[in-house]
């Protein structure tokens, strides 16, 4: 074991996957070194692996995930990169109509290893344009598995995981959680896509979060904790497959359940979530489902207008503490 | 440098084509196919010239009016068949249909319905061949309506960038649908504006077989050699509509009967003859086998078995106990 | 009175608009006649109005409703078609970074009176890139307003109203509903956004339903009257804004609900329909809410293949008896 | 056609630009501002020249890096400052902040944090005064890293299908964040490439003020006279790294010095005191005024009040009954 950042979690995954496997390489907008991409999570990889495996782009999402899908379709197994999650939104056929669909459109034929990064969510006042987190949308589509870590450890092991897997995985990191630590193995290992993880055990409500949210939610349950609610945190890593059964259990125990996800809340991934257990679980709940997102509105610059809008620790209490019977 | 190909091959390839199109207009007209259907009916040359032009392992990708081009690169006229009955042996187990027909055995990455989609997937394609050092090429076929879509420019620019063996064929029938150039078209001289990314770019005569094949073999050596792109500009026409239930309304009536004077089959049969390759009773023979092929062919399809219900939920995902746990969430 | 098909209603809308007011025009492919649009919803416009107001456009939605937003902010009325709903993944950064936010960006000074019209929904055997049904994210983004209507009468009275609006809105139609017929007033008129339409009367459930699930629910309704099962039937016709009181009072009746969206199941907008009545009808539910949606997989060709992933007037039976317990 | 500005009126604004920037720099380092900040120092003369070819209701959309774009066409240093902070009463009521940056009432069009998004609204703009026949022209400026990007191609191809009074302006500061022309651009002479779209293209010094003005002025003359679009490209260098945050790695120490010594406002003032326009001393006192002016505007932006929180909920729609139903759902 030892400690590493969420960044170097990214780093190492894909560098340990570049030396592992010849055909695996980084394809997006300026990954090299000495810049290492917007975020640096490409940093020191092409210093010692070469240019040849970690490939600049334009400036054009769209087709740096059709040509990242013609290389996946054609032999290798491209993990391409996309500055931030709003720019998916310059990518969207490349990545649904394309990616998601070929092996279904093709009747089996095609093979897709393509692992799509990109960082989302709020917090660093970049405004509207540079801070959404669109989940809902990327699990809205069939052919496509989703992927969203929230620590180190879960990082390194799914993104290892996603860049072995033959099917297209978009993996979804966040832009205030690369400076977070925890240990990792020191030695290659990997995390099963599908498998939720419980970040928390408790008996009184359930709260399933994802990505940032899950340190907000373990915030929210020290919080609860001292107000005498015990609070079980599940965190479920891959969005698509669900792990449904890891919450339904949790469910059954506390009979209450708060969702927390960052996207606005209006046909987010928290909807999802609530429908799915109120469907599975109706006789289990003592109280309404609560979804904990941001605001349907766009985000705002200025920083606490932006904390306004995004879910905070405070939200997670409050809601809690609603199902709880309690205001 | 002129490829050594078989006249006979082009002729015969040209004539399946032109027969399998015939046969699906009028398999649709007779209620007989579902979806849309797009047909390339005196586009064949373009179709033709360019795919024998191209190694069985080297790649190509398509449009939404891809029946020419991806019988010319191989996929089995009666697997493209059956796809467009929407039998369960299609070429994509009636998963596709007639915009999506894929044969990835013959580097048929795929007909495709989004106008462009082909030319980064290309991109991407050629970028693997030059990684893998496998000296395949990638060819991606155009219309004149995607001239001015962002993909192209984006693809031809880093196909350049990389200078990698990508051979851009501009498939210039001269209508995005119903819309006539000057709709849509701001670029005063498409060859001109292509050389402007520093590749070679040429205008061929899209119903000339040999001129057509002659250009992308050209182009595909020059891709070989680790040259880079090419651009070919390839002037077509398509005598129907722009799909089934268009009548092909606002076009000029000379102008079609002009284009089908033009006929690339007909012609290269004068070509063939007049020099001897063969007679036109030998190529009265090789048409009559493409008819009566595709006739059997049709028969047959219409027979092929639907695939059942069930195979819905099939290749959504290459792994299958995930996927399944994806696609039926809790109803597992 | 007369009775008109869907596709004149919005034909009309769009001729009457234009002749009422010369701010307003058409942008995009193919609109112009003799072909007038895809679906022929454009037909006879230009050849009475004119060119000048009908505009035929290069193969570029990025940049089609890019340049219809700049027309917007600078004193005209666009009306932009996108052929196909699946294509707007081709224009997603215009519809979402620009359109729905430049005014919340500028601080209120943008005014974006801007209607994007589409037609989405299977039905056709048009396979996996033409049968999309992709409301449910374009209602998870803050500043759009959209549009689903189910009759001619509603399509040309909310066409009119968006229209008319200085918001943008997103205006989505159905491929399979522009044959079907119905009665619209002679004269102008127009429908308010944010009003449901109950368009059949019941007691035991309630079927919320959406676009050409509208018909589905009527005709599952008559089939469960036939089975002793009296189904209200509840059109929203805007889905942003919703009106969550009409569909809050009849589950207040009925204590059972079904959501039916032709959307995949998975983060579509049944979710969010059923995460919004848990939580504020959570007392009044005798039974888990269902959804009805296409299956979690991409349009296959094959029509019975299809059918089989769409929802089906079947399906709402089903659920429908589900809610009462029969199986 | 050489139009008639005042070279102290350009003196003054590039000076203007440098204060506020230099200003943001200290501010942001001294942990004072939120968000991103995009220095374009360096990059003045581009700015000022193009944006003093525009009349007041001409419209123009800048970049993520539009401090120097937006100032000069018009936003008010004291409305962007207090943008900056994130005060209320700042150019876009602190939901833009400085990638955002617009004022309508100067024909800004906005500051966008997409690459080349600007492109397409300048085109509707441009499409929306020919309709109106206002006479007015539209100007978009991107950066040589949005060469390559597909908007910039469906924008120039329909610019020129239209015939619309449209100014291409290329930022060319050689560097795509810290990517290099020769990782991002396959197009050998973007002059040349423009040209193919059949639209004027030059390319100018975007270090000399006076090339860039006239260069533009000719640009915008021509789509006032209904003659269509036209390209510019002007090279010039940020001093700075892309973002605050950025050492500006990767960039040759020599190279960057080099570009430090053709700094646009020094070598302005040595052609107006050459000319004899006016003295050192004089542009001295522009040049301190404009600092004063900063300085002053900084210590005002930093006390104005930040907006109270429910204005989070401001803004989105234009019809407030229906908005804050959209927003507030059941909540309400
Ligand atoms: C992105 C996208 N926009 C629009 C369409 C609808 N569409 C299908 S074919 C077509 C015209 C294409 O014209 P062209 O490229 O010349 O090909 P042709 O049909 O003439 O072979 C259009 C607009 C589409 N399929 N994809
Ligand atoms: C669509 C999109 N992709 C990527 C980015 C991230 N990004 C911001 S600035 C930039 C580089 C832009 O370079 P250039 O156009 O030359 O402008 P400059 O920063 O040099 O002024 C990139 C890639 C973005 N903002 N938008
Ligand atoms: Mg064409
Ligand atoms: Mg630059």
């Amino acid at each position: 074991m030892s400690e590493i950042t969420y960044r170097e979690a990214i780093r190492d995954a894909q560098r340990e996957e570049l030396e592992r496997d010849p055909t695996v390489f980084l394809i997006g907008e300026d990954l090299r070194d000495p810049w290492g991409g917007a975020y640096k999570t490409t940093q020191n990889i092409s210093n010692v692996l070469g240019n040849d495996r970690v490939i600049n782009t334009p400036i054009a999402e769209e087709s740096i995930v059709g040509a990242a899908l013609g290389a996946a379709l054609t032999g290798m197994r491209p993990v391409a990169e996309l500055q931030y999650l709003d720019f998916v939104m310059r990518a969207m056929d490349s990545v649904v109509n394309q990616v998601a669909k070929v092996r279904y459109m093709s009747g089996g034929q095609a093979k897709v290893p393509l692992v799509i990064r990109a960082q989302g969510g709020g917090g660093k006042a970049s405004a509207a344009q540079h801070g959404n987190s669109l989940e809902a949308w990327l699990c809205h589509v069939p052919g496509l598995f989703v992927a969203m870590p929230a620590t180190p450890y879960d990082a390194k092991g799914l993104l290892k995981t996603a860049i072995r897997m033959d099917d297209p995985v978009f993996f979804i990191e966040h832009k205030m959680l690369y400076m977070t630590k925890g240990d990792v193995p020191d030695g290659d290992y990997t995390i099963p896509f599908g498998v939720a993880d419980i970040k928390r055990t408790g008996d009184d409500v359930t709260l399933v979060a994802t990505s940032r949210m899950v340190l907000y939610a373990l915030e929210a349950a020290a919080e609860l904790e001292k107000q005498g609610i015990s609070a079980e945190v599940i965190d479920p890593r891959t969005l698509v497959p669900l792990d449904e059964a890891a919450i339904l259990e949790s469910v059954h125990k506390t009979n209450r359940l708060v969702v927390v996800n960052e996207g606005v809340e209006r046909c987010g991934w928290a909807a999802e979530v609530t429908a799915m257990v109120q469907k599975c679980a109706f006789s289990d709940l003592d109280a309404p489902i609560e979804r904990v997102c941001s605001l349907n509105v766009p985000l705002p610059f200025q920083p606490d207008l932006e904390r306004y809008v995004l879910p905070s620790v405070a939200d997670i209490v409050r809601a809690a503490r609603l199902t709880m019977g309690k205001v | 440098m002129e490829s050594q190909v078989s006249w006979l091959d082009l002729f015969r390839l040209m004539s399946r084509i032109r027969h399998f199109e015939q046969t699906a207009f009028e398999l649709y007209t007779a209620g007989k196919l579902p979806g849309f259907l797009h047909l390339s009916i005196g586009q064949e040359a373009t179709s033709v010239g360019a795919c024998t032009a191209l190694s069985a392992d080297d790649f190509m990708a398509s449009t939404h009016r891809g029946h020419g081009d991806t019988i010319a690169k191989g996929v089995s006229v009666e697997s493209a068949m059956i796809e467009l009955f929407g039998g369960a042996t299609g070429a994509c187990h009636a998963k596709g249909g007639s915009m999506h027909i894929a044969d990835f055995s013959q580097g048929i990455l795929g007909a495709n319905g989004i106008i462009g989609a082909g030319i980064p997937i290309t991109v991407g394609a050629a970028l693997s061949a030059k990684q893998r050092k496998s000296g395949q090429v990638a060819l991606c076929f155009f219309g004149d309506g995607a001239t001015g879509i962002g993909p192209l420019h984006e693809g031809m620019n880093m196909a350049m960038l990389w200078k990698l063996p990508v051979i851009f064929v501009r498939q210039n029938n001269h209508y995005a649908e119903s819309t006539p150039r000057h709709e849509y078209q701001g670029i005063p001289d498409v060859v001109r504006w292509a050389e402007g990314y520093g590749m070679p770019a040429i205008k061929v005569d899209g119903n000339d077989v040999l001129a057509v094949h002659t250009a992308v073999a050209q182009a595909v050596a020059r891709g070989r050699r680790g040259e880079g792109p090419s651009f070919i500009d390839s002037e077509t026409y398509r005598w129907y509509g722009h799909n089934i239930g268009d009548p092909g309304t606002g076009r000029p009536k000379e102008e079609v009967e002009m284009w089908k004077a033009r006929d690339p089959i007909a012609r290269f049969r004068r070509v063939i003859i007049e020099h001897n390759v063969a007679s036109g009773a030998d190529l009265d023979t090789i048409d009559n086998e493409e008819k009566a092929r595709m006739q059997a062919a049709a028969v047959m399809a219409e027979k092929e078995p639907k695939p059942p219900l069930s195979a819905a939920l099939d290749d959504v995902y290459f792994d299958r106990e995930l996927g399944s746990r994806a696609i039926q969430g809790v109803r597992v």
